[in-house]
């Protein structure tokens, strides 16, 4: 018995260490694969050709990335900017302000958002958002509809974080804090938001990433032009709405600039992650 | 942390107001939300609602979706979400398991696969789906398939798992291991007796976390489940999900809109039930387990 | 019992006390955590007598000693033992241990009562049963034998498959040390029993100690000094001396606390320092 | 481990699925254009209803798509949207349909005709406003389809522009995405399939189509040849068509039985005799 047990644990721990391995390789098959893919374009078209492209025109063999991946970032970033202050109040009125019924249902309607198909996003922004800025600015879809739209989708996911971080915070704390007189917005200076700040890091950095990665909802309402905006109102095209776009198309050297696109953006994701992984330590610096 | 205050009175002598401004903001953002979930819901459910009944859940889409119903489509998203489940929840929680039992006998690979998995969760569907279209479509031979786009959607929804079973894990107690291991207990008894009865909620919620995101993926399956709408018969079949349909309908199909919103409806009541089935089972789980009920009363000591 | 009946067994508070035969060895042990040095070259024999206790200030490395005995500083990741322990025919320190088969042997109980959230009967057949093949109703001898043996069978007899969390906090340090003493060890490590727990559950820890001491080896870390008068036979001072945790002194009870060699070892127990 | 062996036996579960299934079944595979493959799959379902043990795969992914799988025999048969061109050579082409490419603007837009050089000017940027069209002194939205559709290759190659040239403001994938913008914005211009565009406009969507160079656009000119923005829609084979399941479903496609079909999906039918 003795001895089988401690085979079995053997066993176990190589089940265990297997899976563990299982979930790396797969980034690293990702990455592998993606480059793998994209090799073509540089045999065929050159590394220079690519880098010194003035435009995005794939059949007339013009792969010039730099404007898509601007349009990813600001897009990107704006949403965060966007969606930050909303959830972070939303969050403060979930602990502070709103009643046990309300919370619940509220809570329960930011699950549903979460799981709500980019889909629906999407044609929302395509039905509605775009001709709404159409009003003030042709032609709607622009930069600032694909920020809106995208501030929009990345805040349940964001409120769901702090809400969950502000759960995590030891009561006794709060306790303490109230015990010594504190209001609520001072417990919440001094109790709250230190606590809660590497959170709030990763809370951005993952929202950050979604909003980078979303394909389905941006390709309906950022206007897929490939060029540097100017204003908030001119269209842009993010690396992943153009993946979308072309992709069912797309030939040879063309797919294979497309599978660059994708290697571009697990690069800019990794830039991302890694952003965070800095903000968090030096979070946890200025905790310490 | 308290010695900040004198200064924050400096700042704000009159902290009402500082309530205010929370209490508006807070509100406000509630304010924006409602109006939010109203515009994108009312249609769905307006919309959606003349369209869905029971033969629209059954039957197999004719005429491109615009009549029919969405039988198939809802049998094809059924299996790529449970082969997506069936891969992704042993796995997620190995690499669990491993983070929790093997620290100090797996420091650096944990640390390797902590950073991998960051990584990996901010990944771009989109990317999962070139990934899974070469990879699991070209090179492993498996073409436009259910089994391909469950296996991407398993890696996509990975780290996500990982991450809520870990912590789930990380909720037990060390105190029970540290008993555990000066008896000389076995890794798997910890497991089976301590980690996993107690970490049971959080397994629930991954799964159903890592549904809702299944469920909602669009970008990856594109490329890797197919577009083929009819009743899929093996694995090995492409097959539509939901998700793609709804996609399909608003962009392919003109006069798709009926069928797209009570579709749409259908997605979002499954992922209604699947919530508060969820929520149910957490409630008679925290009800029946005398060990929960007695640690619960004790944390509120 | 495990040492074998020695000539010069003496008795003490009317309990046969086994020979004095040295059963732990240990030579030259250090314990870094990180780069931080907790322990410094303690060498030190324990007698087999039956109850040894463990004092001196906080930070001092008694918790520290007492992990190493059954490797739970294993536990953490940054943990670095040199040095030697010999227990019997076993050394402890041995890379290649089977540490499992160790902790059976050495058990370990903690400051904070920790029965697992499983049912009272759970809590000592799950170990059982995973370091004997035992059919059900030898198991069930066993609790009960254990759960006698701790003084809480008859308090929790009828409800032996009610979660162990519902137990008062010395009923769940009973319940542990009960969980310890059903795998019938030749040790058990207590790492301050009583601290937690209120003045009468202490008390009757403390007797149980008593009735266990002629069945095991004991190792008692405790900051009461009252205590380790009461209970213990071989006292053990440490102290923090340039940072590090060491043994300065150990030797029967009497002689500690009534002549020690160490000055400070004088001032700690008569309560002028520490 | 315990992951890839659930895989494993999943593999294995799949393959006993596939490989017993095509015993009584014959299968056809047809990719390509996603213009065209609406107008298969309806086909396809009609065609296995009336023939028990057949299997009609329609896989979307754009006319290139089609012609390549086509010539490395992956489908039997290749969608394009589009006449053929000599560098598909090896392939025979099968007209089934016509379609035709309508220039829409919203229904509020007093725009009712429009000619091909205007169309063109548009496009390139040189006409910005409304104004120059006697219509509101707003800026003009012109929508462009991504790189790759067939319906760009068409308009493309009849106005002789290249896609560098266009100096779009928006850039769609479908078809649909540009009615439903055109919809949304009483400045756009786009050109979609005129078979969607007449549909969602009989639904009642607030959009127009513009006549081209005199010619309405509409399903019926296309019909009768007269509106010159039109192009056929192909299957493509490698010549000769052996298989015999092939060739009677290529027949079927081409049957009257088919026509109503392809009429309800806004397209002109193509019907050879048999």
């Amino acid at each position: 018995m003795f001895l089988s047990s401690s085979l079995v644990d053997r066993i176990f721990g190589w089940i265990v260490r297997g899976a563990g391995w299982l979930s790396v390789s797969i980034l690293g098959l990702i990455t592998w694969f993606v480059a793998w893919e994209s090799l073509p374009l540089f045999q065929k078209v050159g590394w220079r050709e690519v880098f010194g492209a003035k435009a995005w025109y794939p059949l007339e063999g013009a792969f010039q990335y730099g404007p898509m991946v601007l349009g990813s970032v600001l897009s990107a970033f704006g949403a965060v900017m966007i969606a930050v202050p909303i959830a972070f109040g939303l969050s403060l009125g979930l602990h502070f302000f709103w009643s046990r019924a309300l919370v619940g249902v509220i809570r329960q309607i930011l699950g549903l958002l979460v799981g709500l198909p980019s889909v629906v996003y999407g044609f929302w922004g395509l039905v509605t958002l775009v001709p709404w800025i159409n009003q003030w600015q042709s032609p709607g879809t622009s930069l600032l509809a694909a920020i809106l739209l995208l501030g929009g989708m990345i805040l349940p996911t964001m409120t769901l974080m702090l809400d969950q971080s502000y759960a995590r915070i030891d009561r006794s704390a709060v306790l303490a804090a109230h015990a010594l007189g504190l209001d609520m917005p001072r417990t919440f200076a001094c109790v709250v938001l230190p606590h809660t700040r590497p959170a709030l890091g990763a809370a951005i950095s993952i929202s950050l990433g979604r909003a980078l990665g979303e394909t389905m909802a941006v390709i309906m309402v950022a206007g897929n032009i490939v060029q540097v905006p100017s204003t908030v109102f001119d269209p842009v095209r993010t690396l992943t709405a153009n993946i979308a776009l072309e992709m069912a198309y797309a030939m040879d050297q063309h797919k294979a600039a497309l599978f660059f696109g994708a290697f571009l953006l697990v690069v800019l994701n990794s830039l991302v992650m890694v952003g965070g992984w800095l903000t968090r330590r030096a979070g946890e610096g200025v905790h310490a | 942390m308290l010695e900040r205050l004198p200064v924050l009175q400096r700042w704000v002598g009159d902290t009402r107001l500082l309530t205010g401004v929370y209490w508006g903001l807070a509100w406000g953002s509630l304010g924006l939300l409602g109006y939010w979930v109203m515009q994108l819901g009312l249609p769905i459910f307006r919309e959606g609602w003349v369209g869905i009944s029971w033969g629209f859940l059954a039957e197999e889409p004719l005429r491109s979706g615009r009549a029919g119903g969405i039988g198939s489509i809802l049998l094809a998203t059924a299996w790529i979400v449970g082969i997506c489940l069936m891969t992704a929840l042993p796995l997620s929680l190995g690499t669990a398991i491993l983070f929790r039992q093997f620290q100090r006998e797996a420091p650096r690979l944990i640390v390797l696969i902590r950073h991998c998995l960051d990584v990996l969760a901010g990944v771009p569907s989109i990317v999962f789906g070139l990934f899974g279209y070469a990879f699991f479509c070209q090179f492993m031979g498996l073409g436009f398939s259910i089994l391909a786009g469950g296996l991407t959607l398993a890696c996509m929804i990975l780290p996500v798992m990982i991450r809520v079973l870990e912590e789930s894990l990380a909720a037990v107690p060390l105190a029970y291991e540290w008993g555990a291991v000066s008896l000389g207990l076995s890794r798997v008894g910890i497991l089976l007796n301590l980690l996993l009865p107690r970490a049971l909620p959080g397994l629930i919620g991954a799964i159903i976390i890592g549904l809702g995101r299944a469920f909602a993926e669009t970008a990856a399956l594109l490329f890797t489940s197919g577009y083929v709408d009819r009743w899929p018969q093996s694995v090995m079949d492409s097959g539509r999900a939901l998700s793609v349909h709804v996609y399909d309908l608003t962009m392919n199909v003109p006069g798709g809109e009926r069928s797209a919103y009570a579709s749409a409806l259908a997605l979002v009541l499954t992922l209604l039930i699947i919530n508060t089935i969820a929520l149910a089972c957490l409630h008679i789980l925290q009800r029946r387990t005398p060990a929960n009920a007695a640690l619960s009363l004790g944390r509120s000591r | 019992m495990k040492n074998g009946a020695g000539a010069d067994a003496y008795c003490r508070d009317g309990f046969c006390v086994l020979p004095s035969r040295s059963f732990l060895e240990v030579q030259k042990l250090s314990v870094w955590y990180g780069e931080r040095q907790v322990l410094k070259e303690v060498h030190a024999s324990f007698s087999a007598c039956s109850i040894v206790a463990l004092i001196g200030p906080s930070g001092c490395g008694k918790t520290t000693f007492l992990s190493t005995l059954n490797r739970l500083t294993d536990l953490y990741p940054s943990c670095r033992v040199t040095g030697s322990i010999r227990m019997g025919d076993l050394s402890i320190l041995e890379p290649k241990l089977d540490v499992r088969r160790l902790r059976k042997r050495v058990g370990m109980v903690f400051q904070k009562p920790n029965p697992f959230p499983l049912s009272i009967y759970r809590n000592i057949a799950w170990p059982l049963s995973e370091h004997q093949r035992l059919r059900k109703d030898e198991i069930a001898y066993r609790v009960e034998l254990a759960l006698r043996d701790v003084g809480l069978w008859e308090e929790v007899k009828d409800r032996l498959h009610h979660s162990a969390l519902q137990l008062s906090g010395g009923q769940q340090q009973r319940l542990c040390i009960a969980r310890c003493i059903a795998l019938e060890p030749e040790v058990i490590l207590l790492d301050e029993p009583c601290s937690a727990l209120d003045p009468l559950a202490t008390e009757t820890i403390e007797g149980l100690l008593q009735k266990l001491r002629s069945r095991y080896h004991l190792m008692v870390v405790t900051h009461n000094l009252a205590q380790a008068r009461r209970l213990a036979d071989e006292v053990a001072v440490f102290w923090v001396v340039e940072g590090c945790g060491r043994l300065i002194e150990n030797g029967p009870t009497e002689r500690i606390f009534l002549d020690p060699i160490e000055p400070r070892t004088r001032a700690y127990v008569s309560g002028l320092i520490g | 481990m315990r992951c890839s062996l659930g895989i494993l036996c999943l593999l294995w579960c799949a393959r006993s699925l596939l490989f017993a299934a095509p015993a009584q079944e014959q299968k056809l595979m047809v990719t390509g254009s996603s213009t065209v493959a609406p107008i298969l799959l309806e086909l396809a379902k009609m065609y296995e209803k009336q023939h028990a043990g057949v299997r009609i795969d329609v896989q979307s992914g754009g006319s290139s798509r089609g012609v390549a799988d086509a010539k490395q025999g992956l489908a039997d048969f290749g969608m394009i949207s589009r006449d053929l061109k000599p560098e598909d050579s090896p392939l025979e082409g099968f007209p089934i349909a016509r379609d035709g490419i309508a220039i829409i603007v919203h229904k509020s837009n007093p725009l009712k005709a429009i000619q091909g050089a205007t169309v063109k000017q548009i496009f390139q940027g040189k006409i910005r406003s409304w104004k120059e069209l006697q219509g509101a002194d707003k800026p003009i939205v012109v929508i462009n389809k991504a790189e790759g559709r067939s319906t760009l290759e068409l308009f493309l190659a009849y106005f002789g522009l290249k896609n560098s040239e266009i100096k779009a403001s928006a850039v769609i994938g479908d078809n649909e995405q540009g009615i439903k913008m055109v919809m949304g914005n009483p400045q756009a211009i786009a050109y979609v399939s005129i078979g969607t565009a007449e549909s969602q406009a009989a639904i009642g969507a607030p959009i127009k189509l513009l006549s081209l160079d005199g010619v309405p656009a509409s399903i019926a000119e296309v019909t009768g040849g007269r509106y010159p923005l039109s192009r056929t829609l192909n299957l493509v084979a490698p010549k000769p068509v052996t298989k015999s399941l092939a060739r009677n479903f290529l027949d079927f496609v081409r049957s009257q039985e088919a026509e109503p079909v392809i009429k309800e999906l806004h397209f002109v039918p193509i019907v050879v005799p048999r």
